[in-house]
């Protein structure tokens, strides 16, 4: 890696990237068939190639020559140094730079920090000024970067599967658009994706003003339909709630996992955490109560929760309206709310929910899940508002984007089939792949003569379209985008476009008639915007990450119609009376299958069920009893006539009768990652079952092998994840030391020349009661680290590599589990049991206290592992990197050395980052500042849970936490002493619910 | 057998000895003690396994195999023992499992195992040495029927340096003690 | 059959015998494979024959003025072509020898240097820190200003470089004489060194991921 | 010589009275007799039985070295290791072999201490199969470590980077206990080698013979000097194997008892590996003696007793096993501390409990056939009985690896299945020893011809025994 570092730190960036893409193992790569190289790994040549990888492995080889051949190794190889010809303006070789810019995500812009080496942008953090993300960010943001340099996007247009280039393109298209404005624009039809860029949709707008006669429709798979609808009932008018959780005392979720799924959920999550910190016995926590089908991590953190099929959600919304305004005296705008027939237990939930809501007016809040239907939104809506929550906890701001998804991609398939449609302009999504199965896209694309494919991988829909376009990643290319709240942030390349890709932007220009870059068209808006356009303005918003002066949107106090919402009730379909349901929902990894093709997510284990590379039916064990399956069984689901076979996946706590189908999975030209990767649910998801709906399920023919990086899900009454309630811990503030009993340490040794003292001495807090389990830390550590990915064979065979993983223990009974999350780095313990057993000292102790791991003195006996009690230890098995693309290289971190097969590896605490600031303060002349050095998996929480620091200096945070009664470290009758210590979970319920 | 019949009939050098063979340890233990009666110091006896008292008989001393080996043990230990200590606590202390750098426990094992390994190449090269081996010629071999010292045979050898030495007593002494093929050896 | 006598003047010869060669051939496989024959004087032929020794030494200009990093990165950089035309746009500006450089400037396109320093790639070290701390650029690349062509004058091996971290004080001078070639320290280098250590706070680390990670 | 007409019919062992000595050897065979015996197999043309042995031997050799260079050109990745469980069939049989590697030594040493002068008809290739069993034994963690060129870095060599190994590692005193134990294996062997070397070297008919086993006997002539300098040394070298012995088999199990893993972190197992090592030695011996006797004709040398002898030895060290089986689980009982208890429970009734009923029946049941003197004489059981002993003793040290697989946090646990990689390498291992076994069958004395000549009746040279002359002796 460090060769690489050398090389790219003293070239210019695009010639650099000129070179990886036009180097002979790039073409390689971008021509010949792919070898699948996440797949098994037996038939190896010898590891020489690796040496092109790193010079690390070349060493290995090096000796591996010296070992079998004698001292061929000695000779010294011949490198190369690259210096610019002339030095870009603030570029130091060596010293990587920050940019801030924003990424376009679920409809809105997420504020994000990137990080750049010599102009390859390699990490990705989140901006502490921006709203939406205050510093941290979502695995998503992280896995990005890998997005950026995929080898498998597409590099050039294409004109039915030919390669093209943009001229060609313009002589095609320019008489076709003369032809189309002399029409006005009839039968063009533009379908995108919801953008949250002002100046993107400025164009848009400018295009329909071109084109008067074309129609523009947006489609996202995982849209915010329902909310926005159910805002136009509840309000009069599209309508977005911006909630402030941090000051609920009480939350009310019906099926809403406002922590991973909901767009802003990094914010959500921030302000959730900020009332589940405790520092002492007397400070208080708020309450949730979860309604849901699937397990979420949202229902993972819930004090209470009721899980139930997806269609019973609303009459749960409604029993519970019933309930507030019967015998809680609340004023539901006089409508009357008939009682509802639900069992007893369900009832006495509603009633407790009720009567706490009821004790927290205007400190409470009620939400209601994007898959849930409109008039349950409404009805959340109206509740806050007789709740008095509306002002305190939740804001009203206009829905810059009216949304009417749905409807709109079935309007627009209907007049492509009656042929008023002949030339179609997909920007960005993948209609062909995750469109309504009922609506047959494909089909309907097959009647418009021409269909041009903007896409930053020639996939399922570019596959049918008369061209494809390949688009910039949003790091290579200008534009803006709101954060949830509006405020408005520039987005800013970090590198010129890889390959010939050109963004919407610009696109749409071409549409115009009038190319022109993004980057001028960007600046030329804001000067718009801004009258006259001011640099340092413009300086500025480039600078800190966000538009300078309130471009947040502007509150709007509505009041709510009830009797309008009390009419939709009655328009209500009628919940099905038996039989089971399904529900559709984005994955965790994939979110709606667009990060299929990155291996990062692929891995990534879902934060609940622990599989990797896969999605499944999920359903509980008694559907899955009902059914006569087993995990791992096949399942054939049917819903209104349309069927699939999928593998079951049995999930503790996940409401009976219902069945839940992750979305993203089972692309077809995805690219080399995430071809045939999983089930493909959209096949059963229709217009008017987009969210839930009726199926049957059977049993099907054979097994299916879903892999998981944790195979046992039960604590077996170990005290590894200490839990209590706030009343315990009120009563008992020792609780979590008291689990556990260890014996006094007693030693062999009585002269030891040495003790960790001196500051500074490193150590991590880990605060159970925060982690939500959304694995952003993993997906940081991953990017920080250049930790590898091993395909799904060897995960199967428990070789994966994360350094940090999240133990998920489900508590309780089967049928209605809990679940908690236990983030597991390096315990980077004192008297660490892997350094005695290394013959080698390959890992031993630092005087700051880090269990150091020396990859180059390393001979792979593995003894370490076997002796590391929490076994976070990940080795080599095998060069994972030897048919790794060349331009994956560019997404190294080149301050972590590349491993080379054969060695162990794990969590460092970053050391990197440690030395970085130390030779910082060093040059300085300065002492180190409690906060300065962040750790990636730190940065990246969303809810703070990970904090770093010197546990010698009593005032950094990380002394304070450890002098907590609830922290605790891991299995201390060890006497490993380990630098990372957890602060025990608490639960908060409603005490009288617990009697009940 | 060139070199040997090249040496038997220029015989100009004196004799090492004279060789008789026996058929029984019993023979070669009673022969022995015979000659020793007679007054010779200088015998040394020959078989293809070791006999009991036999040494006592011929007047030999102890071994001194035991006192190498004694050398050898303490040589090992001890530079076991500095060894690890010197790179452990020495040329580059590192910290391992909050162990000390020199952690005398630990160091036990490897302190132990070199002690035995020096001892051993002390009881071999110490053996070898004492019995001036290797020698691969000596003039016993030059006895006709000596190659069966290592089967079944014994024999019985007065050599020169003997001070009451002399070929024709030595041979009548011999055979007198019942020694078979009774020849003179040369040097 | 008996072996002959003379054999028995053979074992003493041949166990000595063996015992040097042994000694020998393990010297020489030690030397053979250490950085003093892998790795000093080491001098590959530059693409521009550019001297250390004119520059750095007759003209005695400051390292500094080419190695613009030093003080602030990692890597203390090799100068972009541009830098040489500060100068040599008005001296020498026809010389065949800078045709490279020219062309460089010109295309956009850098000059290859051949690497000469190489720390292995599992090495992380940083100029910066130690031309701060105070450690001369010829205590590890020796006397630049009297090489034609620069070449590896110092092993560059773990055990040298620890022989410094160890015992700083042995090598470290006031900053203001970091760059100076044959820098002679005023006075008794061990106390001053003592006093530069005290004053600027110099503990280099011993422990691994000080330089690996 | 009252005792003196005595004749020479086998009795029942007794204590070692000089007049009514055990005959060790049967048929009432002479001095030259041993020596032709002995000799044979090494002068005459190998029989097609040693060309077969040796062919299929061979064999498995060459697919050990074809797994070994797999190994190292594509990685560990190749076997079924994993995380948690790093260690697996390598380990497995490492220890196995070592085990295997302890008879001779033992034999030799621990039994001449004894004064046990029956062990001298079987401590020449007891020895022999030690120091190949430790040959196989040093294979596994050589070629288990990921960067096998690297291994250097585990030996204390002055190097360019002043890094030393590790002192307090277990693997590391491996590298020394083991190292140690086959060169002082190697010595003692070699030492008691030379007298019968000198026998080859004094029948030799081909010049080459005669020019090798006159080079490696170093010009013995077995004066009553050199017996009483070699026997002292003989004496000395079984002193110290005794202990090294021991310590050697300690020192493999502190690879498992010095970590903290349950089932790993255990007290017992210095003495309880130990006699492991004994039980199965034997069992091995036991193998290759039935086989040996019986092809190369030497039933009258390696007689009927001496392999009851060894049965009674295996029957012992086999209850030692099984009552430290019972004491493990009586310990983590008694411990109170969870890990361990799951562990145990876990062993006999988890996902490997197949291989600890295994290594039950074949280490704690079998051996008990043997309090029968019908089975401790039949051949043919005996037999049967020594190898299912080898194959217990295998599945013991796995199922001991196999602790790895279920240890402190549930989220790690997992499940290892060996690849065919593994198993062909173990196959591969047995080649290995074979080869070299059927080597020295054909070019050593396969029995100390000295010493068995010591303990015959008319070695006696007080008077006692036949004395006299030898049968088929002019006299």
């Amino acid at each position: 890696m460090k060769e690489e570092r050398v090389e790219d730190q003293s070239r210019p960036q695009w010639r650099s990237l000129d070179e990886l893409t036009g180097s002979p193992e790039y073409r390689q790569y971008a021509e010949t068939e792919f070898p699948d190289f996440f797949e098994e790994t037996f038939d190896f040549p010898p590891d020489a190639e690796n040496a092109a990888l790193s010079r690390r492995s070349f060493l290995g080889v090096m000796g591996a020559t010296l070992a079998l051949t004698g001292l061929a190794g000695c000779q010294r190889p011949l490198a190369k140094i690259l210096p610019y010809s002339k030095l870009p303006e603030d570029l130091l070789p060596g010293v990587p730079q920050t940019y801030a810019t924003v990424m376009p995500f679920r409809g809105m812009g997420e504020g994000i920090l990137v990080t750049s080496n010599e102009g390859r942008p390699t990490k990705i953090e989140g901006n502490p000024d921006h709203p939406s993300s205050l510093g941290a960010t979502h695995g998503f943001a992280q896995a990005s970067i890998l997005e950026l340099y995929d080898p498998d996007r597409s590099q050039l247009p294409m004109e039915g599967g030919a390669a093209r280039t943009w001229d060609e393109f313009n002589t095609w298209l320019t008489p076709k658009l003369s032809a189309l404005r002399a029409v006005g624009g009839r039968g063009l039809a533009f379908l995108s994706l919801p953008t949250a860029s002002p100046v993107l949709r400025a164009k848009r707008t400018e295009i329909l003003s071109a084109f008067p006669n074309a129609r523009w429709v947006d489609y996202e798979p995982v849209n915010r339909d329902n909310a926005i609808e159910g805002s136009r009932i509840a309000l009069g008018r599209p309508t977005r709630q911006l909630i402030a959780f941090d000051q609920a005392d009480v939350i009310v979720s019906l099926d809403s996992d406002f922590l991973f799924v909901e767009p802003n959920s990094v914010r959500h999550a921030k302000d959730y955490a900020h009332r589940r910190r405790v520092a002492s016995e007397r400070d208080t926590m708020n309450r949730l109560y979860m309604v849901e089908t699937v397990f979420s991590i949202t229902g993972s953190m819930a004090d209470h929760r009721l899980r139930i099929a997806p269609s019973q959600v609303g009459e749960v919304a409604r029993a519970l309206a019933f309930s507030l305004s019967a015998n809680h005296n609340t004023y539901l705008g006089g409508q009357t709310w008939a009682a509802v027939r639900l069992s007893d237990p369900v009832l006495a939930f509603v009633e407790r929910m009720a009567h706490d809501l009821a004790e927290h007016r205007g400190r409470s809040i009620v939400i209601a899940g994007a898959t849930q239907p409109p008039e349950v939104h409404a009805l959340a809506m109206a509740l806050n508002h007789a709740l008095g929550n509306v002002g305190p906890v939740v804001r009203y701001t206009g829905e810059p984007y009216p949304g009417e998804q749905r409807q709109g991609i079935a309007g627009l398939a209907h007049s492509m089939d009656t042929g008023e449609v002949n030339f179609l302009v997909v920007l960005g999504g993948n209609p062909v792949y995750n469109a309504p199965a009922d609506i047959d896209f494909t089909a309907k694309m097959r009647k418009v003569p021409d269909v041009v494919c903007l896409g930053l991988y020639h996939d399922e829909s570019s596959e049918k379209a008369s061209w494809h376009l390949p688009e910039t990643h949003f790091l290579e290319t200008w534009g803006d985008g709101e954060a949830w709240d509006g405020t408005r942030s520039i987005q800013q390349p970090l590198i010129a476009p890889m390959y010939q890709g050109k963004s919407e932007l610009e696109v749409l220009s071409l549409f115009l008639g009038r190319p022109a870059d993004a980057h001028a068209l960007v600046q030329e808006q804001y000067g718009r915007e801004w009258g006259v356009f001011s640099a340092s303005r413009w300086d500025r918003a480039l600078n800190d990450g966000v538009v300078p002066a309130g471009t947040a949107f502007a509150e709007v106090v509505a009041t709510p119609d009830m009797s309008g919402t009390s009419a939709a009730w009655s328009r209500r379909a009628p919940a099905p009376a038996n039989g089971l349901e399904v529900l559709f929902r984005p994955d965790y990894s994939v979110w709606d299958g667009r990060f299929a093709n990155n291996s990062w997510m692929q891995e990534l284990p879902d934060p609940m069920t622990k599989i990797v590379w896969d999605n499944a039916a999920l359903m509980s064990l008694k559907t899955a009893k009902s059914l006569g399956v087993k995990d791992g069984d096949l399942v054939s689901v049917s819903v209104a006539n349309r069927e699939m076979e999928i593998a079951a996946c049995v999930v503790p706590g996940m409401a009976d009768g219902s069945v839940v189908l992750p979305l993203g999975y089972g692309r077809t030209r995805a690219g080399r990652v995430g071809n045939g990767v999983g089930f493909n649910t959209y096949a059963l998801r229709t217009t008017t079952g987009m969210d839930i709906a009726p199926a049957t399920v059977k049993a099907g023919a054979g097994h299916y092998s879903l892999v998981r990086t944790q195979d046992h899900q039960a604590l077996e009454g170990r005290p590894l994840v200490r839990e209590g309630t706030v009343e315990e811990y009120r009563k008992n503030p020792e609780f979590a030391r008291e689990m556990n009993e260890a014996p006094p340490p007693i030693s062999l040794y009585t002269n030891k020349e040495y003790d960790f003292t001196k500051p500074p001495q490193w150590g991590m807090s880990i605060d159970l009661n925060t982690c939500i389990g959304c694995n952003a830390c993993a997906i940081a550590c991953q990017s920080e680290n250049n930790v590898p990915t091993v395909g799904k064979k060897q995960v199967k065979k428990n070789r994966e590599m994360h350094w940090i993983r999240i133990d998920r223990y489900y508590v309780g009974d089967v049928e209605d589990a809990e679940a908690v999350h236990q983030p597991i780095p390096c315990m980077q313990c004192e008297n660490a049991p892997c350094e005695n057993v290394c013959p080698v000292n390959a890992t031993n102790h630092s005087a700051d206290g880090l269990n150091q791991m020396v990859y180059n003195r390393c001979i792979g006996t593995r003894y370490c592992l076997n002796n590391c009690p929490y076994k976070v230890r990940r080795f080599n098995f095998l060069a994972w990197r030897k048919d790794q693309p060349e331009v994956i290289k560019m997404a190294m971190n080149p301050d972590v050395t590349v491993r080379m097969r054969g060695v162990m590896e794990k969590c460092t605490y970053c050391v990197q980052r440690i030395n970085r600031k130390r030779i910082e303060a060093k040059n300085a002349q300065r002492e180190l500042k409690d906060g300065e050095i962040v750790t990636a998996c730190q940065q990246a929480c969303p809810t703070e849970a990970i904090v770093f620091g010197d546990l010698k200096d009593a005032e950094s945070r990380v002394a304070k936490l450890k002098a907590q009664e609830r922290s605790y470290t891991l299995l201390e009758e060890l006497n490993t002493q380990p630098r990372t210590f957890y602060l025990a979970r608490l639960r908060n319920p409603n005490l009288e619910m617990e009697k009940a | 057998m060139s070199e040997k019949s090249a040496a038997r009939p220029s015989a100009p050098s004196p004799p090492y000895g004279v060789m008789a063979e026996f058929v029984t340890p019993a023979d070669l233990m009673r022969a022995t003690g015979r000659l020793r009666a007679r007054g010779y110091t200088k015998i040394e006896a020959y078989s293809p396994f070791p006999i009991h008292g036999l040494d006592r008989a011929l007047g030999h001393g102890g071994s001194k195999v035991p006192w190498i080996v004694l050398g050898g043990a303490v040589l090992g230990a001890s530079s076991g023992l500095a060894l690890q200590w010197w790179t452990s606590a020495v040329s580059y202390p590192i910290r391992v499992g909050g162990k000390p750098f020199f952690s005398v426990p630990a160091f036990v094992p490897i302190t132990f195992e070199l002690g035995v390994l020096f001892s051993a190449f002390a009881a071999l090269l110490g053996m070898l040495a004492l019995n001036r081996l290797p020698q691969p010629y000596h003039p016993v071999f030059n006895h006709s029927r000596f190659h069966r010292v290592t089967d079944d045979r014994f024999f019985l050898a007065v050599e020169a340096g003997d001070p009451m030495f002399n070929v024709e007593r030595a041979e009548h002494d011999l055979s007198d003690a019942g020694g078979l093929n009774i020849e003179v050896l040369q040097a | 059959m008996i072996f002959p006598k003379w054999t028995n003047r053979t074992p003493i010869p041949v166990a000595i015998g063996g015992g040097v060669l042994l000694v020998l051939v393990v010297t020489a496989f030690a030397y053979y494979i250490s950085p003093y024959s892998t790795q000093v004087g080491y001098a590959p032929t530059q693409p521009v024959p550019y001297s250390h020794k004119l520059h750095a030494g007759a003209l005695g200009m400051d390292c500094r003025y080419c190695h613009v990093a030093v003080e602030r990165s990692p890597v203390a950089m090799v100068p972009v072509s541009q830098t040489c035309m500060n100068c040599h746009s008005v001296i020498k500006k026809d010389s065949d020898k800078l045709a490279p450089i020219r062309q460089s400037v010109e295309t956009g396109m850098p000059v290859a240097w051949v690497r000469v320093h190489h720390a292995p790639d599992f090495v992380y070290f940083n100029h910066s820190v130690h031309v701060n701390a105070g450690v001369g650029c010829e205590s590890c690349h020796g006397r630049i200003d009297q090489m034609e062509v620069v070449r590896q004058a110092k092993p560059l091996n773990m055990a040298w470089c620890l022989d410094c971290h160890r015992a700083p004080e042995k090598y470290v001078r006031p900053p203001e004489f970091v760059t100076a070639m044959g820098y002679v320290p005023a006075g008794n280098q061990l106390d001053l060194g003592r006093q530069l250590v005290k004053a600027r706070n110099i503990h280099p680390p011993t422990d691994c991921g000080g330089c690996h990670r | 010589m009252s005792t003196a007409t005595m004749p020479p019919e086998p009795r029942e062992l007794v204590p070692d009275d000089p007049r009514r000595r055990l005959t060790l050897v049967h048929g009432g065979h002479s001095f030259a007799d041993i020596t032709r015996m002995v000799c044979a197999p090494v002068e005459e043309p190998a029989p097609r039985g040693w060309w077969i042995g040796f062919g299929i031997a061979f064999a498995c050799l060459g697919l050990f070295v074809a797994m070994v260079v797999y190994l190292v050109l594509v990685g560990i990745g190749i076997w079924g290791l994993n995380n948690p469980q790093a260690w697996g069939f390598d380990t497995t049989n490492f220890v196995w072999w070592v085990g295997i590697g302890h008879a001779g030594t033992l034999i030799s040493a621990i039994l001449y201490l004894f004064r046990q002068k029956w062990r001298t008809a079987i401590n020449r290739f007891a020895e022999a199969m030690t120091i190949f069993a430790v040959i196989c034994a040093l294979m596994f963690p050589t070629i288990h470590v990921g960067r096998i060129w690297m291994l250097w870095m585990a030996l204390p060599i002055p190097n360019w980077e002043s890094v030393w190994p590790q002192f307090r590692s277990p693997l590391l005193w491996d590298v020394f206990a083991v190292g140690t134990y086959f060169t002082v294996s190697l010595i003692f062997w070699y030492m008691g080698l030379i007298p019968d070397l000198a026998t080859l070297r004094d029948r030799a008919k081909s010049k080459i013979r005669w020019l090798v086993y006159g080079i490696l006997a170093m010009g013995w002539r077995g004066s009553a000097r050199h017996w009483s300098n070699y026997e002292k040394a003989y004496l000395i070298l079984a002193g110290i194997s005794t202990p090294l012995v021991l310590s050697v088999h300690s020192i493999v199990s502190f690879d498992f008892a010095v970590s903290i893993i349950p089932g790993w972190h255990t007290t017992i197992f210095p003495p309880y590996f130990v006699a492991g090592a004994i039980f199965s030695g034997f069992a091995m011996v036991m193998t290759l003696a039935i086989v040996a006797r019986r092809a190369f004709r030497l039933t009258d040398i390696i007689t009927i007793d001496h392999l009851d002898n060894m049965n009674k030895i295996m029957l012992v060290t086999g209850m030692m096993v099984g009552y430290a089986y019972l004491m493990e689980f009586f310990i983590s009982w008694y411990s109170g501390n969870r890990y361990e208890m799951f562990t145990f429970v876990n062993r006999a009734f988890g996902p490997y409990a197949w291989a600890y009923w295994i290594m039950i029946t074949c280490n704690v049941l079998v051996p008990q056939i043997f309090w029968f003197r019908r089975n401790r004489r039949s051949i043919p059981v005996m037999f049967v009985a020594s190898i299912l002993i080898n194959v217990g003793m295998w599945f013991e040290r796995f199922v001991i690896i196999m602790s790895l697989s279920r240890d402190f946090l549930p989220s790690s646990w997992g499940y290892y299945k060996p690849t065919w990689v593994e198993i062909c390498t173990l196959i591969g291992s047995l080649g290995l020893f074979f080869t070299f076994f059927f080597l020295f069958l054909r070019f050593l004395p396969m029995v100390a011809m000295a010493e068995i000549k010591n303990v015959l009746p008319q070695a006696d040279a007080h008077g006692h025994g036949q004395g006299g002359v030898p049968a088929g002796e002019p006299a």
